[in-house]
């Protein structure tokens, strides 16, 4: 399988320092690929540059044979890259039904002029938005949340929500820095299952970041390390385990 | 003496009851842990002792009530609370969130010593002190709201999630300091979702279903619970 | 030359002012975040509180100013206590609008108690001096002066006492104030007293060089002034002074050196460029929001 | 209160409701001013009313949905009006009063240009110093129109005929309140509250930030300048300084009395301000009291406004009416 | 039942409480006297108030409701003529008469699209073509100086109407204008303007500004070391101005309507009666809004009913009436033949200098 998206020797510097230094890796279509690493490592820059976020210092982005970089943050998401927040960035005080119809926008196509006189075009694709999104939260057991206010829910559906939406961009490639944050460890467990099936079901790849060793360990086909803003390993979760370099930058002497 | 003594506590948001009247007892110079799912209430509870919040029932401190203190004054007795989602000030350079966290501490000498301890037990914020603390990293800004906590020398120090989204490694390191400032005399309520690694180093705990306490005992204890085992340690 | 130069030191003057009411914004935006729309306003009480102490009680420039200053600063912190504080969680817009509502509150209260203006007494000598075709006063020399004291004082408060960073605190998270034990009311009553206060003393020294004042005197000139801060990058005590300098300056060399009627034309034109180019203002600071 | 909030509800769930109101509400229009029925004051009244709906709506995009913060609409208003008038005036004076919505569609245009101009250049620029653009923008335009001559200078325009009636005012809602909840209900309604919400999830979940900003300044500000466009030939008269800062002010008030992100909201919030400013005349100077006060009174106690992001079921497309029954 | 719509806030107020002042002034004693006789009875005046915030449209929308809602018999007001202008329209529109008591701009009497009279407008005071003449002559002929420099407001009606007019006049009469600068409405410092005119040394000033804006631009002026003459317009006329101006604008001279110098017996009594009521000498806008109800009811008499019509045409027709400020005379026109006088400020007084007649 081809590489569905690349990272060629990019860096990102913030005044005098380096998030990111010269990180060189590719995603193969298919696979869930995790990125783990010290706090402060450079993960979430990492994401924010491929999202279009942040523009990088120096090197390239390619995602599907593209190159991404210096393209707006909304070019790239209609590119096909959907993503979630470190820190739950959810539309709070719409509805999650609009929440997930935002997402599903990009796929309807009427232009402001149809939509000020509403034309039948436009009736139809609205329609069709708010069957395929009810189906979307349905899917993900939101659907009896529709009209709560996205803001109102709970901390976990509002992770799940937000992995909603995210899906609601048909994207090919699905970014999620720490889902997993503030979930115990039984919840923890119920999320691994439910991002494989979120995997086979949506036919995304997947890039996740994740402190979890058990999520990631779990669910991963291949990991990237970084520290310091640099990989500083790579490969299949065993080899991640066993890497020494690894054990004593990230994951500490005794494991959890 | 007890460090804390709730009495009853209710928390209500509007119409939605958090915190359905608990009642536990934390003695002085334990570490206190209080487990739960999401939404349980755990965040809610600690807010009320820091007096962040409105509640209703009694909480009782080192033997005096104090219910009509303001969470500002509470500070200057002794109890300080590092809150969920750590807080600190990201417009503020590291080093002035530390001093910030000085604020009613009068002994310059004093202060310059603890802040000194403070970076030489994360020598991650010495290297970034003149930084925006708004630019660190998940791991850092924790590691910065639990140093400046420590800078108004609590007796009682209330911990919210300080693993939330941390690396392994680092988890470690924090939970190695929370023993650390334990040893040292100081009463800790921690709040945790990795009930595993709470209970491990905890004297007594609760855990707390949807507002209400479902079990109470030693740390030891719970960790060995079944029923906290199947919903709590993924196990 | 001296035509040159003498529009220069009409052009600090005027910036001067500007500048000096520019920091009130600035100062209780740097805390609040908010827009403190009623400023114009207090200028404007501060300027008739003068007119009031002086026309009762013959006292020394400084102590009238001490006086006003607190006059104002009280009316400030209490609008802060009655109106603003019920609104801190509340939408921000929300407290923007009701400090724009008291701004015309207060305004239209002075004009119905006091329809006509009103001329200002000199409270001191003012000794003008001529050299060459030029001209300057005690009172422009007095009033550049008293700004940038201002300004040189407030800038150290802000970044250097801890008073200052308590501040700064609170416009980033008010909520988490308080568990460090800084008393978050208190620190924003006192800010709203010295921002208050300063557009007090803004009014009382602008009434000096301007004596006739009225009850609308602080619409205009308050606008002008924010829209300095702005420029200048809002919440940054420098920048306040530098957008005011600018303001100043441009809108006296227009008239200076073009038909008069451009002056505002060509005033607000170049701020707005400065905007385009520099969505921050001058010296302000993107907010850097990690992601 | 409970009496009327269900009277309206049972009226907005009878689908024949609002096209019958509407048809109505057209009729007496056109009745009224032919018959006498009401005195000149009242129709001038209902008509400011309706100016101001206009107003308050289209404000209300920006401010409200949007969730920036313009003070510059009396600027596009003003910009409304002076093309509107130059219109009528000078270039097309024999107009027949049956194509009065041609000079009020070029006044829209010509606002709509200057709306998508102020959009394009600023684009970068958010919040409080959007609002100090638009503050700018605003002192621009009056002393532009100060300078030009053509336009009558600081001395503005007379002799501008009374086209405005009561229908024509009411033609101008109808399509405006219509026009905006087409677009509000569609993606570049939602593209605009996920901007308010948050620019850059919405920047990452697609949606075209720039665009979609644009798109709300110049809708936004082709309504103010249609209402400016009626506005001057109500008045018969304009000059640039009945478009400052104060008129933005009034604008700004009307919306955030009605409530923000809300239609009924803008329509309620201009019926009361107009009322009440006209009601508190005897009072002089303290009306401009009073009516500050009611404000900041209501601020504390409701701080969205009488009706903050809620909607009355006639305001909602069917789609989303049907959708929230069942 | 008579209307009276005036600045009450906004730019102006003190034309607005003057103004005010003269009409409670007026009515009361004409009821005291039992109200004017109208045929064979006496009926009792009504005042109605609109405030126009000395703004066009809401001085547009307060005409409005004083003739269509309260149904006022005529209107008299307002007095700014950026807000005359509009208000006239509505009148006009509504075939109402209107008398602005001292808005001086052509247009306000004038439809600009035909070019004709209004039929119900009218005014009780010169225009400001012919105030222009008597005061570039003024300047000319009787202190004998032929440079000057103007400073106003552009942003507004009158001093820019007075200011434009002035020059024309005082240029094609000999004189040369040497600066001609404005600011806006709310504008405070003057330096930047001043110092220019400084720069082209002229021998006098001309300023047709609002009351409250004279003061500190003659203030600012001596400041700069400049020491030509003031020069001002009916803009001046309240005695609000020499409380304001302090020792700076001794000696400047102005155009007004009267001069309680000169006063006939009629003043005279207004005089005494308006000091006595309010504790304050009455400006020429309290004189003329006094006058304006002085025709009006003069004109209500002589119609002999309440009718806007007859009113009106009763008004076209009045000749001589003795008013406080002169006397009156209506020629097809609704502007009156009326003369002028020139006042010096002299030690916190105004004293006539010179007459001037159409
Ligand atoms: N906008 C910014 N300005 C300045 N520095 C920044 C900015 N964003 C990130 N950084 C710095 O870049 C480094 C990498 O941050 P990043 O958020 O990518 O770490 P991370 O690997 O995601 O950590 P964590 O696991 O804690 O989330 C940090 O040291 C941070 O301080
Ligand atoms: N500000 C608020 N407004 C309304 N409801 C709230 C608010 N904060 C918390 N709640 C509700 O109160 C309940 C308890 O929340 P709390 O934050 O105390 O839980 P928690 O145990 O700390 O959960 P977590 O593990 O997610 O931190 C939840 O149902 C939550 O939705
Ligand atoms: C001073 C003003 C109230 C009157 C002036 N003559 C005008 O026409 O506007
Ligand atoms: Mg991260
Ligand atoms: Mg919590």
């Amino acid at each position: 399988m081809s590489a569905l998206l690349e990272v060629r020797n990019v860096s990102r510097h913030f005044g005098g320092l380096k998030a990111i230094s010269g990180c060189d890796f590719s995603v193969t279509e298919g696979h869930a690929h995790g990125i783990i690493g010290p706090n402060g490592a450079g993960k979430t820059t990492l994401f924010n540059l491929i999202t279009g976020i942040y523009k990088p210092t120096a090197g390239e982005i390619v995602f599907a044979g593209e190159r991404l970089d210096g393209m707006r943050p909304s070019r790239i998401a209609l590119k096909g890259i959907g993503r979630t927040f470190q820190n739950i960035r959810l539309f709070k005080q719409l509805t999650v039904l609009e929440n997930v119809r935002i997402a599903y926008d990009s796929q309807l196509h009427y232009s402001p002029l149809e939509a000020l006189i509403t034309l039948p075009r436009m009736g139809r694709n609205e329609a069709e938005s708010i069957a395929k999104s009810s189906a979307l939260l349905e899917a993900f057991g939101l659907g009896a949340l529709s009209d709560s206010l996205a803001g109102d829910l709970p901390y976990g559906l509002q992770r799940k929500l937000e992995i909603a939406r995210a899906i609601a961009l048909k994207p090919r490639l699905l970014l999620l820095d720490e889902p997993a944050a503030g979930l115990n460890s039984g919840e923890t467990a119920a999320l691994t299952e439910f991002l494989r099936w979120v995997r086979t079901e949506y036919k995304v790849t997947l890039l996740l970041i994740e402190h979890h060793m058990h999520l990631v360990m779990g669910l991963c086909d291949r990991i990237t390390v970084l520290d310091f803003g640099q990989k500083i390993a790579e490969g299949t979760p065993e080899e991640i385990r066993g890497n020494k370099r690894v054990i004593e930058a990230y994951l500490g002497a005794e494991e959890e | 003496m007890n460090a804390l003594e709730v009495h009853d506590l209710t928390v209500s948001y509007g119409d939605i009851r958090a915190v359905k009247g608990i009642s536990f007892t934390v003695k002085q110079g334990e570490i206190f842990t209080l487990i739960g799912a999401n939404g349980a209430g755990k965040t809610s509870t600690l807010r009320a002792l820091s007096g962040m919040l409105k509640y209703g029932g009694r909480v009782v401190y080192e033997g005096t009530e104090i219910d009509a203190i303001a969470a500002d004054k509470r500070v200057g007795l002794g109890l300080a609370h590092v809150p969920e989602g750590r807080g600190i000030f990201g417009n503020l350079t590291v080093m002035e969130n530390l001093k910030l966290g000085a604020w009613l501490r009068k002994d310059k000498s004093g202060v310059a010593e603890d802040l000194e301890r403070g970076l030489t037990a994360f020598p991650r914020l010495r290297e970034r002190k003149d930084q925006a603390a708004g630019t660190l990293s998940g791991g850092e800004q924790q590691m910065l709201a639990v140093a400046r906590a420590l800078m108004s020398r609590p007796k009682t120090l209330l911990l919210d999630e300080p693993s939330m989204g941390l690396a392994p490694k680092l988890v470690q390191d924090i939970y190695r300091v929370v023993r650390e400032i334990n040893a040292q005399g100081v009463t800790i309520v921690l709040v945790e979702q990795n009930a595993n690694l709470a209970l491990k180093i905890a004297h007594s705990a609760a855990v707390l279903e949807t507002g209400s306490i479902s079990l109470i005992g030693t740390g030891a204890e719970l960790l060995s619970d079944p029923r906290v085992q199947a919903a709590y340690l993924g196990a | 030359m001296d035509y040159f130069a003498q529009q220069a030191i009409n052009a600090i003057q005027q910036g001067s002012i500007y500048a000096l009411i520019a920091l009130g914004y600035s100062m209780v935006y740097g805390v609040l975040t908010m827009i403190n729309f009623a400023h114009g306003d207090l200028f404007m009480v501060g300027a008739f509180a003068c007119l009031l102490i002086a026309s009762f009680f013959p006292l020394p420039f400084i102590v009238i100013l001490i006086l006003v200053m607190l006059a104002t600063g009280f009316l400030g912190a209490l609008l802060e206590r009655l109106a603003y504080r019920p609104l801190r969680n509340a939408p921000r817009v929300s407290a923007i609008i009701t400090a724009l509502g008291c701004g015309l509150v207060i305004e239209n209260v002075v004009l119905s108690l006091s329809p006509y203006a009103k001329p200002m007494p000199p409270l001191f000598t003012v000794t003008g001096y001529h050299i060459g075709g030029l001209s300057v006063s005690t009172l422009q020399l007095m009033i550049i002066g008293v700004s940038i004291a201002l300004m040189v004082g407030l800038d150290f408060l802000i970044r250097r006492t801890s008073f200052g960073m308590a501040m700064r605190a609170i416009s980033f998270d008010a909520k988490t104030v308080p568990l460090l034990g800084i008393p978050l009311n208190l620190i924003i009553s006192v800010t709203f007293l010295i921002g208050a206060g300063l557009g007090g003393a803004a009014g009382m020294l602008y009434g000096q060089a301007y004596p006739v004042i009225a009850a609308s005197m602080g619409i205009l000139v308050g606008w002008k002034a924010f829209v300095a801060a702005v420029v200048g990058g809002i919440g940054s005590i420098r920048g306040a002074v530098l957008g005011g300098y600018i303001l100043g300056t441009v809108e006296v060399m227009t008239v200076a050196f073009l038909p008069s009627t451009y002056r505002d034309l060509v005033a607000y034109s170049l701020l707005l460029v400065i905007l385009i180019f520099k969505p921050y203002g001058l010296l302000g600071k993107a907010p850097n929001q990690k992601v | 209160m409970a009496a009327v909030v269900a009277f309206f509800k049972k009226l907005g769930a009878n689908r024949y409701a609002l096209p019958v109101l509407l048809a109505a509400g057209f009729v007496l229009s056109l009745v009224i001013p032919q018959f006498g029925l009401l005195n000149g004051y009242v129709q001038f009244v209902l008509i400011m009313i309706g100016i101001n709906i206009i107003l308050s709506a289209s404000l209300n995009l920006v401010n409200g949905y949007m969730g920036e913060f313009s003070v510059g609409h009396a600027g596009f208003m003003s910009l409304g009006a002076y093309a509107s008038s130059v219109l009528t005036v000078k270039l097309l004076p024999d107009l027949p009063d049956a194509f009065f919505f041609l000079p009020v569609i070029v006044g829209g245009l010509v606002a709509a240009l200057a709306g998508f101009l102020l959009a394009l250049l600023s684009f970068k620029t958010r919040g409080d110093y959007l609002a100090i653009i638009t503050l700018a923008f605003l002192m621009i335009v009056k002393s532009a129109l100060e300078n030009i001559p053509y336009v009558g200078g600081p001395r503005g325009m007379l002799g501008i005929p009374k086209l405005t009636t009561m229908a024509w005012a009411f033609f101008w809602v109808v399509v405006t309140i219509w026009v905006l909840r087409n677009l509000l209900y569609s993606k570049f309604g939602r593209a605009i509250a996920a901007i308010r919400e948050d620019e850059i999830a919405a920047n990452s979940m697609g949606v075209r930030v720039r665009e979609a900003k644009i798109l709300a300044f110049s809708v936004s500000s082709f309504f103010a300048g249609v209402a400016g466009a009626l506005f001057a030939h109500l008045l018969v008269f304009i000059n640039p300084s009945s478009f400052d800062i104060l008129k933005s002010t009034e604008m700004l008030v009307m919306v955030y009395l009605g409530g923000i992100g809300s239609l009924a909201g803008s329509i309620i919030g201009a019926v009361i301000y107009t009322l009440l400013s006209n009601w508190l005349q005897p009072l002089g100077t303290w009306r401009m009291v009073i009516m500050p006060l009611i404000l900041v009174l209501l601020m504390l106690f409701r701080p969205k406004g009488i009706m903050g992001f809620r909607e009355l079921p006639w305001f909602l497309p069917k789609r989303e009416a049907r959708r929230k029954d069942s | 039942k008579i209307g009276l719509n005036v600045e009450l806030t906004g730019e102006m107020p003190a034309v607005g409480a003057s103004a005010k002042n003269a009409a409670e002034l007026f009515i009361s004693q004409q009821n005291a006297a039992g109200g004017i006789p109208i045929g064979d009875q006496k009926v009792p005046l009504e005042l109605v108030i609109g405030d126009n915030a000395a703004k066009a449209d809401q001085a547009a929308s307060v005409a409005n409701k004083l003739i269509a809602q309260d149904n006022v018999i005529a209107m008299v007001g307002p007095d700014a003529s950026a807000c005359a202008i509009p208000a006239s329209e509505i009148a006009e529109a509504l075939k109402c008469p209107m008398i602005s008591p001292w808005s001086t701009n052509p247009k306000t009497t004038v439809d600009v699209t035909t070019g004709k009279p209004k039929e119900y407008v009218f005014r009780a005071c010169f225009t400001d073509t012919f105030q222009a003449r008597v005061l570039a002559k003024f300047v000319l002929n009787n202190l004998k100086k032929t440079t000057a420099a103007a400073l106003y407001d552009v942003a507004s009606e009158a001093p820019n109407g007075q200011a434009n007019l002035f020059r024309e006049t005082f240029e094609t009469n000999g004189g040369k204008m040497v600066a001609f600068e404005t600011y806006t409405t709310g504008d405070r410092d003057f330096s930047a303007q001043l110092t220019k005119i400084k720069a082209a040394n002229p021998e006098v000033i001309f300023l047709p500004c609002y009351y409250n804006d004279v003061p500190l631009i003659v203030q600012q002026a001596r400041r700069l070391g400049i020491t030509a003459d003031f020069v001002g317009s009916d803009t001046w006329s309240t005695p609000e101005i020499i409380k304001l101006g302090g020792d700076e604008i001794n000696g400047s001279y102005f155009c007004n309507h009267y001069s309680t110098q000169i006063a006939t017996d009629v003043a005279q009594k207004f005089m005494t009666d308006y000091k006595a009521k309010y504790g304050q000498d009455p400006d020429d806008i309290a004189a003329l809004t006094y006058d304006s109800f002085g025709i009006l009811t003069e004109a209500i008499k002589a119609a002999g009913k309440l009718d806007r019509q007859a009113v009106r045409d009763a008004l076209a027709k009045i000749s001589a009436y003795n008013g406080v400020t002169g006397s009156f005379k209506f020629e097809g026109t609704g502007d009156p033949m009326k003369s002028a006088v020139i006042l010096q400020i002299k030690d916190g007084k105004f004293v006539w200098v010179a007459n001037a007649t159409p």
